[in-house]
Order: structure tokens, then sequence, then C-alpha cells
């Protein structure tokens, strides 16, 4: 597992990567109208993380992902949740104050079957994008810690 | 009949884990014996929203005068699933550090703390 | 109402009076022992314990030690002690199976009542 | 101003919340300001709950509505439920509420120096302040999943608080590890109880269920498990093996919130059992189960401290023994709520003897951790055989010390004498027996705490205790309020038993009023 492992599994990590992230930032921007949220595309953005650490080996990656920016991002999605929560205040904690604004996700929701409208929801998707960044930090971390720890107990059987 | 066959499924699966919960001596079977009750009492609440002939409950993507499941067993579901992923990353994390200490997960030797 | 009365339900309690009677009882305690021996002599040979002439064992390898304490008690309660300790093992399984002891019981009591 | 105040009961929890995570940010530029940040949020929690506390003695119960349009609209467009996250706050949910904020307010100022050489500072009140979040949390609010929420919140950081000082040896990780599973398992079991209140009932509003219990086979299995769980969360015996493990290998100022957070357990127990159950349960067969592992664990409890080596074991099994009289007296009280005339003579006054010595409680108990921290601040170690002789350079910490331990062991002027002659009185006249053991177990309590205070703080000056100093200035002060009010409880208790305890009390027992605070009506 240092040593990362074969050509073939690379060449497919490289190829599949972007898809798994551009598919967990779709899953986190239409939390709102659609199955998901920010949850589980941090979930799936944090599992493209796992599956670069399983590829590649900690050492290499350790360079690319570092730990102290992915817990400023963790942090920061978590000010940014609260914040949305305070900014109700107006009216009472959580209140959601962008919804049928008229700006950016304030759009009204149409009642009746139709496709959906990305620019509704108020501070809903706000709030899932603040969490989809926590999310993906958080679980990244874990992966990248326990990963590392994985290897140095590998380590130090095999002395 | 057929309909209580999730709550069948929900005892059986509560069960296994109470009995790796018991009887197991390996951290991780442990920590799966959790996962296991979870997944159960998740299966429970998903199975308590469910209506026979529904739709998914998507607001703006149901057809009018169809019945929809219930929204809020799901929302629970959910919240109860994103608590699961936090408690097993922590339990997993505490035994790898166990593991570092005291070199073993077995439960029989991990009681340093006892009397 | 008298802010340092304790309604008890059956009776009451006052603190003030309480702490009155404790410093009364202490400034005649103090009295008494002023009225005391007045042949006693501080720092001289007096003050020393008499153990049938032996040297005094210094007052460091003296002290009693925490696990000693209470030896008696625990040896006359033996029989509850060590089973009861035993209980205590430390094992997770064990942990677990308490609470699940604990449910099947009330669940049992429960059920009946 | 005034809109602060009204925002008061979200601001409880908002406040310390948004502190735990900007604390990570704000370590990253200076280690030093991040225990300030804390101790002053905490701070103003404090004021912010004695505010609601005086709000809601005076004027009665508060709702506060989270994203509703205002704050005290409860059943919007009409609705016969309501549909929103509610806190719900009670004269019961502000009494535990003053607890947890007094306590971790007190914690966060013994932190400045208990915790200063220890590295992973901001995680350490990360954490500290996201258990005081979660116990505000269970204390105020008036959904049961959201009660579920919190105390799982409250387990994994108590986890991580406990597993803290697992760099240094395995013991802090074990104890983790076994309060994690057993706080796993509790809170799994809770889960299920509201599945099943919400499968009869469609609600997860406390009041609402409340309003609808008709306590079918399914109520009965929901009251199981909870009351199960509950109580083992509360640490009674037995149930009790997690605590003396968790008690004993956290940071001496996390044990003094954990002991506020097995309350907060308790208190949700006593919540269930009397706003959601009340009379359509048994209540002697349930109060009666209630008593018996209060008597267990208040027996079992202090006969096992006495023999115990490791002084905040042993304090660790002394609030498994306390926890008892809790129960012992809400126990009585449940158990002749359906019978008017014994609830009058004796049931009330019982069930405020039990809540109390809540406060009682978190206080002595509060203190005596705290000064176990200070000897192991300065030996470096547990093990009271290898102590000795403190008091010669700890002058202030035995000074508190005995206070505590006079408390505890229920010697008057102090507080701990004034809540447990109330409950022994009481429960004389449900059953003598019960306030027999319970008069032994103080007997018990004193000469344990008595071996304590020989072992570890008279005798000679021992050769390696030489250069001890006394503490630092900050764990002096958390100490010192914690003496202070004490002995002001124990001079003053009709103050607190009229004011404060006795509200709290009606509240638990007036059903009625808890349900129409939310559905309106009376």
């Amino acid at each position: 597992m240092i040593g990362g492992m074969s050509r073939i599994v690379r060449t497919m990590t490289t190829l599949i990567f972007g898809f798994i992230l551009v598919y967990g930032f779709y899953v986190i921007a239409h939390g709102h109208i659609s199955p998901g949220g920010g949850f589980q595309g941090g979930a799936i953005v944090a599992s493209a993380f796992a599956l670069l650490l399983v590829t590649y080996g900690t050492d290499q990656i350790q360079s690319y992902l570092s730990k102290d920016l992915l817990s400023i991002l963790e942090s920061t999605g978590l000010v940014l949740f609260i914040t949305f929560a305070f900014l109700g205040l107006g009216a009472t904690f959580f209140y959601n104050f962008v919804s049928n604004s008229g700006g950016l996700f304030g759009s009204p929701t149409t009642i009746g079957v139709n496709p959906g409208d990305l620019n509704t929801g108020g501070t809903i998707a706000l709030m899932n994008m603040a969490v989809g960044l926590e999310v993906l930090a958080a679980l990244g971390v874990i992966v990248l810690t326990m990963s590392v720890a994985a290897e140095t107990i590998q380590k130090k059987e095999k002395q | 009949m057929i309909g209580n066959f999730p709550f069948i499924a929900v005892i059986i699966l509560i069960g296994l884990g109470v009995y790796s919960l018991l009887f197991k001596k390996n951290l991780i079977k442990i920590a799966i014996g959790l996962t296991l009750i979870e997944s159960g009492v998740n299966l429970f609440l998903i199975a308590l929203g469910f209506r026979k002939g529904a739709v998914a409950p998507i607001y703006t993507q149901a057809p009018e005068g169809v019945k929809m499941v219930l929204p809020t067993p799901q929302a629970l579901c959910l919240t109860s699933i994103v608590i699961g992923v936090a408690t097993t990353a922590l339990i997993l994390s505490i035994v790898m550090v166990i593991y570092q200490k005291y070199g073993t997960i077995n439960t029989d030797e991990i009681r340093r703390l006892r009397g | 109402m008298n802010i340092a009365l304790l309604e008890t339900g059956s009776g009451y309690w006052n603190t003030l009076i309480w702490v009155v009677t404790a410093l009364i009882i202490g400034v005649c305690v103090l009295w008494l022992r002023n009225r005391g021996e007045s042949r006693y002599k501080k720092d001289t040979d007096q003050t020393k314990p008499f153990l049938s002439g032996n040297p005094e064992v210094s007052k460091e390898d003296s002290h009693v030690g925490a696990s000693h304490l209470y030896w008696g008690f625990t040896e006359a309660l033996k029989n509850y002690y060590e089973p009861l300790v035993k209980m205590h093992t430390g094992n997770i399984n064990d942990y677990s199976g308490w609470i699940v002891l604990v449910m099947a019981i009330i669940f049992i009591i429960i059920g009946v009542s | 101003m005034n809109s602060i105040l009204l925002h008061a009961p979200a601001l409880i929890i908002a406040l310390p919340l948004l502190a735990a995570f900007i604390t990570p940010i704000l370590g990253r530029f200076n280690r030093k300001t991040i225990s300030w940040l804390a101790t002053c949020v905490l701070g103003l929690t404090l004021l912010l709950t004695i505010f609601v506390a005086r709000q809601v003695l005076t004027h009665g119960p508060i709702v506060y509505v989270f994203g509703a349009t205002e704050t005290g609209l409860t059943l919007p467009f009409g609705y016969t439920m309501p549909i929103r996250i509610i806190f719900q706050i009670d004269a019961m949910g502000i009494f535990m509420g003053l607890i947890t904020s007094l306590v971790a307010f007190l914690a966060a100022i013994y932190s400045i120096s208990y915790m200063e050489q220890h590295t992973g500072l901001d995680k350490y009140y990360t954490l500290l302040l996201l258990l005081a979040t979660s116990m505000f949390g269970m204390e105020l609010t008036g959904d049961i999943f959201n009660f579920f929420v919190f105390f799982e919140i409250a387990s994994i950081s108590s986890v991580a608080l406990i597993a803290f000082r697992s760099t240094i040896s395995g013991e802090p990780a074990e104890a983790g590890l076994k309060y994690m599973v057993v706080s796993s398992i509790s809170a799994l079991m809770v889960l299920f109880a509201i599945g099943l209140f919400y499968g009869q009932y469609d609600a997860l509003n406390m009041a609402t269920i409340a309003s609808v219990m008709q306590f079918t086979q399914l109520d009965k299995i929901a009251l199981i498990l909870l009351v199960t769980v509950l109580a083992m969360k509360a640490g009674s015996v037995p149930m009790h093996m997690w605590t003396p493990d968790a008690y004993s290998e956290a940071p001496a100022a996390i044990t003094m919130i954990l002991v506020a957070a097995s309350q907060a357990s308790l208190y949700a127990l006593f919540r269930i059992v009397f706003s959601i159950y009340n009379v359509t349960l048994n209540t002697i067969t349930v109060g009666w189960i209630l008593i018996i592992l209060g008597v267990l664990s208040m027996f079992i409890g202090v006969t096992m401290a006495i023999i115990q080596k490791d002084i905040k074991r042993l304090m660790a099994y002394h609030s498994i023994s306390q926890t008892g009289y809790m129960l012992l007296g809400v126990g009585v009280g449940l158990a002749v709520l359906t019978n008017p005339v014994a609830l009058e003579s004796f049931g009330i006054k019982a069930m405020e003897g039990g809540i109390f010595h809540i406060i009682n409680n978190a206080l002595y108990k509060g203190l005596l951790f705290l000064t176990a921290g200070a000897i192991f601040l300065r030996t470096d170690t547990r093990d009271l055989n290898k102590m000795g002789g403190l008091a010669h350079n700890m002058t202030y910490t035995t000074i508190f010390y005995i206070i505590g331990a006079a408390a505890i062991a229920g010697i008057p002027p102090f507080n701990g004498f004034a809540s447990k002659l109330i409950i022994y009185e009481s429960v004389y006249r449900f059953n003598p027996l019960l306030a027999i053991i319970a008069m032994l177990v103080s007997v018990l309590t004193l000469a344990s705490f008595v071996k304590v205070f020989h072992s570890a703080f008279l005798g000679p000056r021992l050769e390696q205790y030489k250069s001890v100093q006394e503490v630092p200035k900050s764990m002096i002060i958390a100490m010192a309020v914690l003496s202070c009010l004490i002995v002001f409880f124990g001079l003053f208790p009709n103050l607190i038993v009229k004011y404060i305890v006795h509200p709290a009390v009606m509240a638990l027992i007036n059903q009625a009023h808890y349900t129409a605070t939310i559905l309106g009506g009376i």
C-alpha cells in the first residue's frame, strides 16, 4: 500500500476522479430540489479522496491534500452554516430570510410538476453548500488521518 | 403479512447487532455490531414512513392526486445516518489508538480499568 | 419568610440556629480547654510519646497508606466484596450485557404489571 | 437589546456553538486567546441563562420556535400540531440549564491554567463548547428527535474529551471506547423509542405526544427502552461500570461537566416519565423501579468507593451513589403520583429533595473533582497510596476539599445536608427502610472521604512532594466560587427550594400545563 497500486488502477483513478468530484458538487448544489444534499455530496467528494489515498499511497497524496487546509475548510463551513442561522435572527434563529426575496436562491417555488428551479430554497441551498464544504473537509481529514496512522502501525509491525 | 417483513428484518438486524456486542471479542466486530443495530433502527424508521403505491416525496416532481411516502422518517433516518458516520469514525479511531498502545484489540485484554 | 428555615415536610430545620449553637458550643469548648491542665509545658519531654522506652518511629514511616485503611471493614465484609469486585470485570461485552439484562428485567416487570 | 433578550433561548445554544466553530480558526493565529474566548462565551451564556430563568420563574414557560416568523408561533397556518423544532423552557428545564451553564463556565475558568501545558487546545475547547451546547439542547428542547440529536452530540464530544489524554497512555482511549459503545447503544435505543412514538402518534413534539398518549403495548416497549438507557447514562447500578472508567480518565474540568451531563440524562428520564407518560403508566411499578435502581446505586456505589485506591475513581463511585439519592427522591414522588393525599403530604417534598440534590451534587461533586485535578496537576498521580502530607503545601485546596467532602457527606451547614434531610424525612414516611439505607450510605460516604483526607492531605510532608506549590489562580477561583455557592446553599436552603426547586417539581408533575404551553388551551 505504501508504494501505491498498479498502473491500470492509477490511470483509471485519474480518469474517474474528476467525474466523482463533479458528481459530488452536483449533489451538494442540487440538495434543495432533489434527493441528496450537503452531507451526501460531501461524502461523495471525500470518497474521491479515499480513492486517491488507496491508489497512490499516503506519502504521495499528503503533499496535495494538506490536513491543515482541510481543517480550515471544515471550520469555515461550520462558521458559514451558523452565520446563515444567525442572519435569520430578524425573525427567529434559523429563519429562512432569503427565500422569496427575489435575489440569489430567492425565487418563489412553482407549485405543480416541474423539473425544479435551482434558484429557489433560500438559506437551505446556502446551508447545504456550507455543510457540503464542512463534510468533505471533515471526512477528508478523517480518511487522511486514519490512513497515516494505519501506515505508521504497519511500518512499526514490519520492523 | 408481507408488509411486516421489514419489521422482522429490523428485529433480526438488531438481534444480530446485540449478539455481536455481547459475544464477539474483537473490537472491530463490536463496531460492526453497533452499525448493525443502527441499520436496524434506520430500517425501522424508513419502514414506518412507507405508504403503498406512493411516490418519492419530492415537492416539485409529484403528480397531483398521487400519495407521497412520509418525508419525516427519511429526514430522521438521514440525520441518524450522519450521526452514525461520526460515531463509527470515532470508534474506529479510538480502536486504532488502543491497538497502538495495547497491541491488541481483544476485549478480554483491554481491561486495565476495572474494579 | 425566614430564609434560613428549611421545611422538610414533616418538620423544619433552621440553619442559623444550628450555626449559632455550634458557635456557642465551640466557645464553651475553648473556654473549658483554657481552664485545663496548667502544668503543661510545650517542647519538653512531657509532650513526647512514651512507647515502653522504645524509640519513636519517624512520622514519615508511620503514615498509614490508603490501602491499609478500613482493613477490618473490608475483611468483615469479604463475602460481600468478593463477588462485587468480580462483577466489575472491565470488559465491554459485560457492560453491554448488563444493559440488556436490566432491560429484560424491566421488560418483565412492566410487562407483567 | 430587547431583541437579544427575546432570542435568549436560541442564543443560549447558538453562542457556544458559534464559539466552538470559531475556535479552530482562531487557534491557528493565537493559542492564548482561545481559552479566554471560551470562558467569555460561557460567561455570557451563564448571564443569558440567568435572565431566561428569571423570565421563566416570574412569567411562566417560554417557547421558542426555530425558523418561524415569530418566536412564539407554535401552531402556524392553523395546524393542530407543531411542525417545527421548538424549544420549550419550563422551570425544570431552566433549572438544569442553570446547572449546566454554571458548571461549563467554571470548567472553562479552571481549564485556563489546568490545560496550559497540553497540545491540541483548540480541539479541547471546541469539544468543551460543543458538550455545553449539547447539554443545553438536551435540557431546553421540546422536540424528542432534537433531544436525540443533542444526546448523540453530547456522547460524541464527551468521548473525544475523555480520550483527550490518549497520546500519553492507553487508558483514556480505553475509557473513551467503553463510554462510546454504551452511549451508542443508548442513543440507538432512544431513536428506536422515538420511532415507536412517531409510528403511533405521527408526532415528534413531546407535548403533542403527551397530549395523545394512550400507553399501548408499543408505548410500554418505548418506556422500557427509554428508562433503561437513560438510567444507564445517568450511571445507575448495575449499568454503572462505564462511570468510574470515564470519570477517572477524563481531565478534571471535563469530569465536572460529565457529572452535569449524566444529570442531563437523568433530567431526560424524569421528563419522559413525568411529562410524556405521567399518570397513564403504572406509577407504582415504574416508581419502584426507579427507587430500586436508586437504592442499588446508593449502596453499591458507596461500598465500591470505600475500597478504591485511585482518587478520581473513588469520587466517580460516589457520583453513582449520589445519583441514587436523586432516583430515590423522584422515584418516591412518582410512586405516589396517583395518590393526591400522599403526593401532597410527602411526595412533592421527596421530589424536591431529589431535584435539589441534583444542583447540590453538581456543585460539590464538581468541587471534589476539581480538587482531585489540582492534586493530579501537582503530584502527577491519582494513586492515594503514593500521596500524603499535601495539606502542608496546598492550603487552599485542602480547605476546598474539606468543604466539598463535608457537603457530600451531609454535614450541616453545607448544602448536601439540606437536600438529604428532605429526602430522609419524606422517604421515611413512604417506607422507613429506604430512609435508613439512605442514612447508612451517608455515613459510609463520610467514611470514604475521611480516608481520602487522611491519605492525601494529612501526615508528614513527603520527600517527593517537598517542592509542591499551591495551584494557579484560575483553578483556585473556580474552586472558590463553587465553595461559596455550597456554603450559601447550605445556609439559605429555603431560598433555593422555594424559588427554584419547587417550581421545577411542579413543572414536572403538572403535565397539563406542559402540553398547554405548546398546544394552547387552559
